[in-house]
């Protein structure tokens, strides 16, 4: 009983931590930023989703369709408005633009997170689940939402899957990643792929953000967290490896999992964090990682 | 030259990186007031020795002594403490101190409680800018000097440590004439010194008048030994550099049809990479089914030449298409035009298959046009079919090459743009990969130029050649007539 | 070299500012003494970090880290035996310098964002730590601290320039010294350092027990101050991006620009606060438009445009 | 002379308590009032602006201010609330602290409903010798510091229920809610892990089984826990009656994913969130059927004047006010009255006079445990004082289920909560 409780809840989260980081190492593998305004970004999808849903009584479907959106947009802007900028920019020396992008888009974060406060208070917000209910499976009574959740990351993830191994565009992001100066020599335009990894990024934050938001709910202060944890997840399975990234995902699902069990939910992130250090030390470049 | 011990004495030395041995049994020994140059093409793996010797690689076997002492496998600045000095090719000063300050780093004990400088440092700082010619910009920050003055404060930096050893990588890399000769002169003053000088270059040439004796490595083992003239005449020196007898297929220039406005034309072609003059007033042009060939060694500026063509960095001076300058465009938009190039690190997209990496090349054919695109290819490269599924990572150096260039024909260019295609290739290969040119020159309308260090390939597809050195072209002709003509300022 | 640096413009002028700032008290309110007091120590937080940055090339995410030991274990000490105040801060400060020997070592193995994490890993750790182990540390709460080292406001403002003077000093004069400039060499271009003879792995090693000697004493004087330490005040990521926007907004490099950043940061904040919420957001939107537009932050500004010529 | 017969005929209205009238009295006699207009009375308010449980505390207070200035103030003096948002930062509050007392020269504080703030604010009203009051924060370590060492802490005054005494006040109405009325055996114990928690446990620890019923887990999980599924699922694999609770700062999700869980337990106890009116439109009615300890509702005209407050509140700000609206509304009007009292603002004298309080507010009758108890400056509570109310959420309402003399409706759940009585 404990073990298939463990087995199933475990997936379902597991499945929303490999989202959240799948579009976040994405961008860093094709377009080699950090993202720290992610958290934020999720955030932002979330509340718009409860706003479209709850405050305008939108519906749940429309509601998430316009988080992702908004997500998507600010996506782009963040592209636009900071990274793009700063990647161009003559006045800051090449080996600074990282911890540049990164001060920025933190800062971004942190506006965003605030604008939110602003606007809708800080309080915990739960979006309008599409799915309700609950359904026992192997005697485990399991809301339907957290199968639905489980059920649309993966579809999320199987997309960019098929979007990346078997469309032409898609193989051009994937070459961008291993070698963008390859590409520009095929005649291919970076700047395009980059604006169209960046899309794909917000699609894939707001659907995560606003799944998120019906599964557990979110609030202002979960930006910070939830960029930490994708953070740690990305380089736990290695730093541009999706595939290294679902595996962590999985392994620091479980891992909060079966604390929180076995041990005590006080204790929840402990473990992960202990594992991650020791990988750290033990093989930097992470489970998988390529770089 | 009779001293006694060799100040610095490599012996046996062995460097292996995964599969391939990058070292194999290199020995040589510099004395006290000698310079020896340590030459080789590109690959030979000088570079590797000179780490060694540094202790930034650790050698797998062999020794490296210093004043007797065994220090293979020591942390580099226990070496550099027992006085080896490094003259780096590229100089990184501190930008925010002044070219004083710089120097002063040099004359710093390896102390954490030195808090204030002594005046004697000062002084000694002073006298070794006067020494290399600074004495002039003394108080200026680094970024604003010519790139002949960054290079005299790492030769002062490496002198104010007073090494018994010096190493100097390139030293002439990126100078103009003019500040070559003011180089030479302080490298001879170190060895009037008595100091033991290794200088590390590509070729012979440029250091002729400078060292006593040479060292020619090729492929991470020694060809060659002596005085200059000696290495100059070795026949194994010459075959690599120059290749052997030629047999050559030049058709006369006249033969192409757009005589008046050549297929490209590049005029008077400068590019600066941060101060270095990587090239300076090239001009040269390319007919229609023309196959010229740039012959030059590593670092004589060939991939910025192409580069510069395919828009990837910006110049001075006017390259023209058809008469139009391509000035402006896009480095996508000049290969989605039809110049296409194979690139010197070949760029591949190492874990998607090969057939992956050609659709990448067709990704502006259709479907069906593609397909046909990839047969014909195919047959020009077989090895290619049988590794259809295979990731690019896992093919061989020369499938990888062959890879690149048929990813390059993929887009159907108009002109095809070569660099260094033989790089660290092995004779077997060079020979396909010649074969298949052969093949695509006599089948084809293709224009192509190609880069070269490699002369042995390059001259028997060529109808021009141009040799470039220095970032200049230094001659232009027919292939039958370089050995004879280009040959000495080649070695 | 340093004789030069020691009347150069900057430190004549931080001279005469540090001057002006101990007549304050005189004339301005008890208030805004508490907040130029709080923003002193993020003054120094933020040099030390921009000393790891700045001219040991090491970006710490992690400074919250060195400040949050400094600080609890002062304070622990302070509410477990009420020994000299003295003493809880030298303990304060040497768990914190343990801590940089912790952080230096990764940070002698891996790179760029790999060592960026690992330092902010040892923030949650740190937080988790004192969360979990509230019994000691008062856990969520937050710790009380019995003694103060004085409730006037007028003396908490005086030690806090005080301390920040001469740290800043010390700090500037450091990186202006011979081994300044080699640390500044090792940072740069490591393998050149080592072939100048230089002992990198040694240089890195004490910038980061400076950084951490001084992010452990500033923390623990703060503590002491406040007579309260909470993972919000020490501890949390936010605090730690606080110091690293006050260094890189003030100018990177410049040590002493980072004071300059920390105390806008904080005075900017304070001004805003009637607006609530959007006080944060302004701040944040502030800094970022310098960070987009005047990378060379505020003090950078000046002295860039001094080196151009 | 319209104040006097003004106030008349409120003292008139409110006889039935005796703190009150002489309140309005006082306010009777104030011929000096007017004379000329002196220095106001300044009431420094520190709170949380974007919580909702802290966004009512400004506003309430300035309710209060309003009424006692529309009334001639206090001798005349009219009182000014100046209000800081702390955004919940301990940090913040002590510098915002720092302000009030050194820049705005304010006579009292009213502070924050987080113990964490409280307890950090709490040395400081001491070092800077200024009557501090919370109206929101429950954790019994601020009383025990003021026992500690009263006569150096004895400026802090705890305006809302100690954690103790609140789990005192969950036993009381469980025993005649759950155990009486429901016939259940046995709780498990959810609350999350903060500063007021430890002796609201060490509390329910104490008396549930007095009242017979017997504790079978208890669960403490950290506040930013976000994912319940396996707290709940442990929770019900021991197979209690009742979910006793005690959440406060963690938010929504508890109640979300009991619901979507379908949890087919009860909860039962205290739920700071659950008393806001936003809690159903925050939670999409996830919180239908929770049952949660409150000092007021809607409706529920604990003292005569619960609903006029309220009335004004809504009014005023178009929402329903927070617990510790309440209590900082009260809280202006205790420190008026002490104020009064003492004859002036000094801190010595105030003390004083505020531990003479004797005073009916919105939640019941005020005074503040004397001098030598270990919960001194603490609320008294039980019958006549403050016995709080439970009130359960019904489609979208509030409504309240004890005690009886004050319930306006039946306990009621949802589908899938499965009443084990009698078992």
């Amino acid at each position: 009983m404990l073990f298939w409780q463990i087995l199933i809840d475990g997936f379902a989260i597991s499945s929303l931590y490999a989202l959240g980081a799948t579009g976040f190492t994405l961008i860093f593998g094709v377009t080699g930023v950090l993202n720290l305004s992610h958290g934020a970004i999720m955030v932002a999808a979330a509340v718009a989703a409860w706003a479209a849903s709850g405050n305008f009584g939108a519906g749940a479907y429309v509601g998430a369709v316009f988080g992702v959106v908004v997500a998507l947009l600010l996506a782009l802007a963040t592209y636009y408005l900071i990274v793009r900028r700063l990647q161009l920019s003559r006045a800051v020396r090449e080996e600074e633009k990282e911890i540049f992008i990164l001060t920025a888009t933190l800062l971004w974060g942190i506006m965003i997170q605030e604008a939110i406060a602003y606007l809708f208070t800080n309080n915990a917000k739960t979006v309008l689940p599409i799915v309700d209910g609950v359904v026992t499976i192997l005697g485990v009574r399991t809301p339907a939402n957290e199968i639905f959740t489980a059920f649309v990351c993966w579809a999320t993830i199987g997309a960019l899957w098929l979007f990346v191994n078997r469309t032409l565009a898609g193989k051009a992001v994937l070459a961008a990643s291993m070698n963008p100066r390859g590409v520009t020599l095929l005649g291919i335009e970076l700047s395009t792929v980059y604006v169209g990894v960046w899309a794909i990024y917000g699609a894939l934050a707001g659907v995560a953000g606003v799944l998120l938001g019906m599964f557990l709910g979110v609030s202002s202060y979960s930006a910070g967290p939830l960029t930490a944890s994708a953070f740690s997840i990305v380089v736990l399975g290695g730093l541009g490896s999706v595939s290294g990234s679902l595996i962590a995902a999985y392994v620091v699902g479980y891992l909060e999992t079966l604390t929180a069990y076995l041990i005590s939910p006080a204790y929840r992130a402990i473990p992960a964090l202990l594992l991650l250090v020791a990988v750290m030390y033990v093989r930097p470049r992470g489970l998988l990682g390529r770089r | 030259m009779s001293a006694p011990a060799a100040k610095l004495e490599v012996s046996g030395l062995q460097k292996r990186f995964g599969g391939l041995t990058a070292v194999r049994d290199v020995s040589f020994s510099v004395h006290a007031g000698e310079i020896l140059g340590l030459i080789g093409p590109n690959g030979s793996g000088k570079s590797t020795v000179m780490k060694s010797i540094l202790g930034v690689e650790r050698p797998d076997a062999g020794s490296v002594r210093v004043d007797a002492r065994e220090v293979a496998g020591w942390p580099p600045h226990r070496i550099a403490q027992l006085g080896v000095g490094m003259v780096f090719q590229h100089s990184r000063p501190l930008h925010r101190q002044t070219v004083l300050e710089n120097i002063l780093l040099g004359l710093l004990p390896d102390r954490l409680l030195d808090l204030l400088p002594r005046a004697a440092a000062n002084a000694r700082a002073r006298a070794i800018a006067e020494r290399v010619g600074l004495t002039g910009v003394l108080n200026r920050r680094p970024a604003t000097l010519p790139f002949a003055d960054l290079r005299k404060i790492e030769i002062a930096k490496a002198i104010a440590r007073d090494p018994q050893v010096v190493l100097i990588d390139e030293p002439f890399a990126g100078l103009t004439a003019r500040e070559t000769a003011s180089f030479a002169k302080l490298i001879t003053e170190m060895r009037d010194d008595g100091r033991a000088v290794l200088i590390v270059d590509h070729n012979v040439k440029s250091m002729s008048a400078l060292v006593d004796r040479v060292y020619a490595m090729n492929v991470g083992e020694k060809i060659a030994e002596g005085t200059v003239a000696e290495v100059m005449a070795n026949e194994t020196v010459r075959k690599v550099y120059l290749g052997g007898a030629l047999t050559t297929a030049a058709r006369p220039e006249a033969a192409f049809a757009d005589a008046q406005t050549p297929f490209l034309e590049i005029e008077n072609l400068s590019v600066v990479y941060d101060k270095a003059q990587a090239l300076e007033g090239v001009s040269l042009h390319v007919h229609e089914g023309e196959f010229v060939a740039v012959v030059g060694l590593n670092g004589a500026g060939k991939t910025t030449l192409f580069n510069a063509v395919s828009g990837l960095v910006p110049y001075a001076g006017d390259i023209r298409r058809q008469g139009k300058p391509l000035r402006g465009r896009t480095a996508a938009m000049i290969a989605r035009e039809g110049i296409v190039q194979s690139p010197e690190g070949r760029e591949l997209f190492g874990l998607m298959t090969v057939g992956e990496n050609l659709d990448m090349g067709g990704h502006g054919l259709g479907d069906k046009e593609r397909g046909e695109r990839r047969e014909w290819l195919f047959n020009l490269f077989p090895i290619l079919k049988e590794r259809q599924r295979q990731t690019a990572a896992t093919l061989s150096g020369g499938e990888q090459q062959m890879l690149t260039i048929a990813r390059a024909l993929m887009m159907k260019p108009d002109l095809l743009i070569l660099d260094e295609p033989t790089l660290g290739l092995a004779p077997v290969v060079m020979e396909q990969i010649s074969k298949a040119l052969e093949r695509l020159r006599q089948t084809t309308e293709i224009t192509v130029l190609l880069g070269e260090q490699n002369v042995t390939f390059a001259l028997p597809h060529a109808d021009r050649v141009y040799v470039l050195e220095h970032g200049r072209i230094v001659w232009e002709g027919d292939p039958s007539r370089f050995a004879a003509e280009a040959g000495a300022m080649y070695l | 070299m340093l004789r030069r640096a020691l009347v150069s413009p900057p430190v004549l002028i931080s001279l005469i500012v540090v001057l002006l700032a101990a007549t304050l008290p005189l004339y301005v309110s008890g208030y805004v003494l508490g907040l130029l007091t709080i923003a002193y120590y993020f003054g120094v937080f933020s040099m030390a970090w921009d000393l790891l940055f700045g001219f040991a090339n090491e970006v710490n995410f992690g400074p919250s880290f060195l400040i949050g030991l400094g600080a609890y274990t002062a304070g622990i000490l302070d509410n477990l035996y009420q020994p000299p105040i003295a003493l809880c801060i030298a303990a304060g400060v040497l768990a914190s310098m343990i801590g940089g020997l912790v952080l230096a070592l990764p940070a002698l193995r891996v790179r760029g964002p790999y060592f960026g994490l690992t330092t902010l890993v040892a923030v949650l750790m740190l937080q988790n730590f004192v969360v979990v182990a509230a019994s000691l540390t008062g856990g969520e709460i937050g710790l009380t601290i019995p003694d103060v080292i004085s409730i006037d406001d007028k003396v908490n403002y005086w030690i806090a320039l005080g301390f920040m003077a001469v740290s800043g000093a010390i700090l500037y004069g450091l990186t202006r010294s011979p081994v300044g400039l080699i640390l500044q060499a090792s940072g740069q271009d490591p393998v050149q350092a080592g072939a100048l003879g230089f002992n990198v792995t040694k240089h890195k090693l004490a910038a980061f027990l400076v950084s951490a000697f001084f992010s452990g004493l500033a923390g623990a004087l703060m503590a002491f101050y406040l007579g309260t330490a909470s993972v919000g005040t020490f501890i949390d990521v936010t605090v730690g991006v606080q110091v690293i926007i006050g260094a890189v907004l003030g100018g990177r490099r410049t040590i002493l620009g980072a004071v300059l950043g920390a105390v806008f940061l904080v005075a900017l904040g304070e001004t805003l606060r009637p607006l609530g919420d959007l006080a944060t957001f302004i701040v944040s939107a502030v800094a970022l438009i310098v960070v987009l537009f005047f990378p060379a932050g505020l003090l950078g500004m000046v002295k860039g445009a001094r080196e151009a010529t | 002379m319209a104040p006097y017969e003004n106030a008349a005929a409120r003292s008139a209205a409110l006889r039935g308590s005796l703190g009150a009238a002489s309140v309005a009295l006082m306010f009777a006699i104030a011929p000096s009032a007017w004379a000329d207009d002196p220095a106001p009375i300044k009431i420094g308010v520190i709170a949380e602006a974007q919580a909702v449980a802290g966004s009512s505390i400004p506003q309430a207070a300035q309710i209060a201010a309003d009424e006692i200035n529309a009334k001639g103030g206090v001798d005349g003096r009219k009182i000014e609330i100046v209000s800081y948002d702390n955004h919940s930062s301990s940090a913040e509050s002590v510098r915002a602290f720092q302000r009030a007392v050194n820049e705005d020269h304010v006579n009292a504080v009213i502070g924050s409903y987080i113990s964490e703030v409280v307890l950090a604010l709490e040395p400081w009203a001491s070092r800077l010798k200024t009557v501090f009051i919370t109206p929101g924060a429950a954790s019994d370590v601020i009383t025990q510091n003021i026992a500690k060492d009263y006569e150096h802490n004895k400026y802090t005054f705890h305006g809302y229920l100690t954690s103790g005494a609140l789990a005192g006040l969950v036993c009381d109405a469980a025993k005649d809610m759950l155990v009486d009325g429901l016939k259940m055996k046995t709780a498990v114990i959810m609350s999350e892990d903060a500063a007021w928690t430890g002796p609201l446990d060490a509390g329910y620890e104490a008396c549930l089984p007095k009242i017979g019923l017997k504790v079978l887990d208890h669960i403490r999980f950290s506040p930013d826990t976000t994912d319940f599924t396996p707290i709940f699922n442990k929770i019900e694999a021991s197979k209690p009656d009742v979910i006793i609770t005690g959440v406060s700062h963690v938010g929504t999700q508890p109640t979300v994913q009991w619901k979507s869980q379908q949890v087919p337990i009860p909860m039962f106890g205290i739920a700071s969130q659950a008393t806001n009116s936003t809690f159903w439109k925050d939670t999409n009615g996830a919180t239908d059927g929770v049952i949660y300890q409150g000092v007021s509702g809607p409706g529920v005209a604990v003292t005569p004047k619960t609903l006029p407050f309220v009335d004004a509140f809504s009014k005023k700000y178009g929402n329903m006010p927070s617990y510790a609206g309440y209590t900082a509304y009260d809280d202006v009007y205790i420190i008026a009255d002490a104020i009064k009292r003492a004859g002036s603002a000094d801190s010595g004298k105030l003390v004083d006079a505020m531990e003479k309080t004797d005073y009916v507010g919105t939640i019941g009758r005020v005074q503040f445990l004397p001098k030598g108890d270990p919960h001194v400056h603490g609320l008294k509570t039980g019958e006549g004082l403050i016995t709080g109310l439970m009130l359960q959420w019904q489609n979208g309402k509030q409504v309240n289920m004890w005690p009886a003399t004050l319930a306006n409706g039946k306990l009621e759940f949802p589908s899938f909560v499965k009443i084990a009585s009698g078992k």
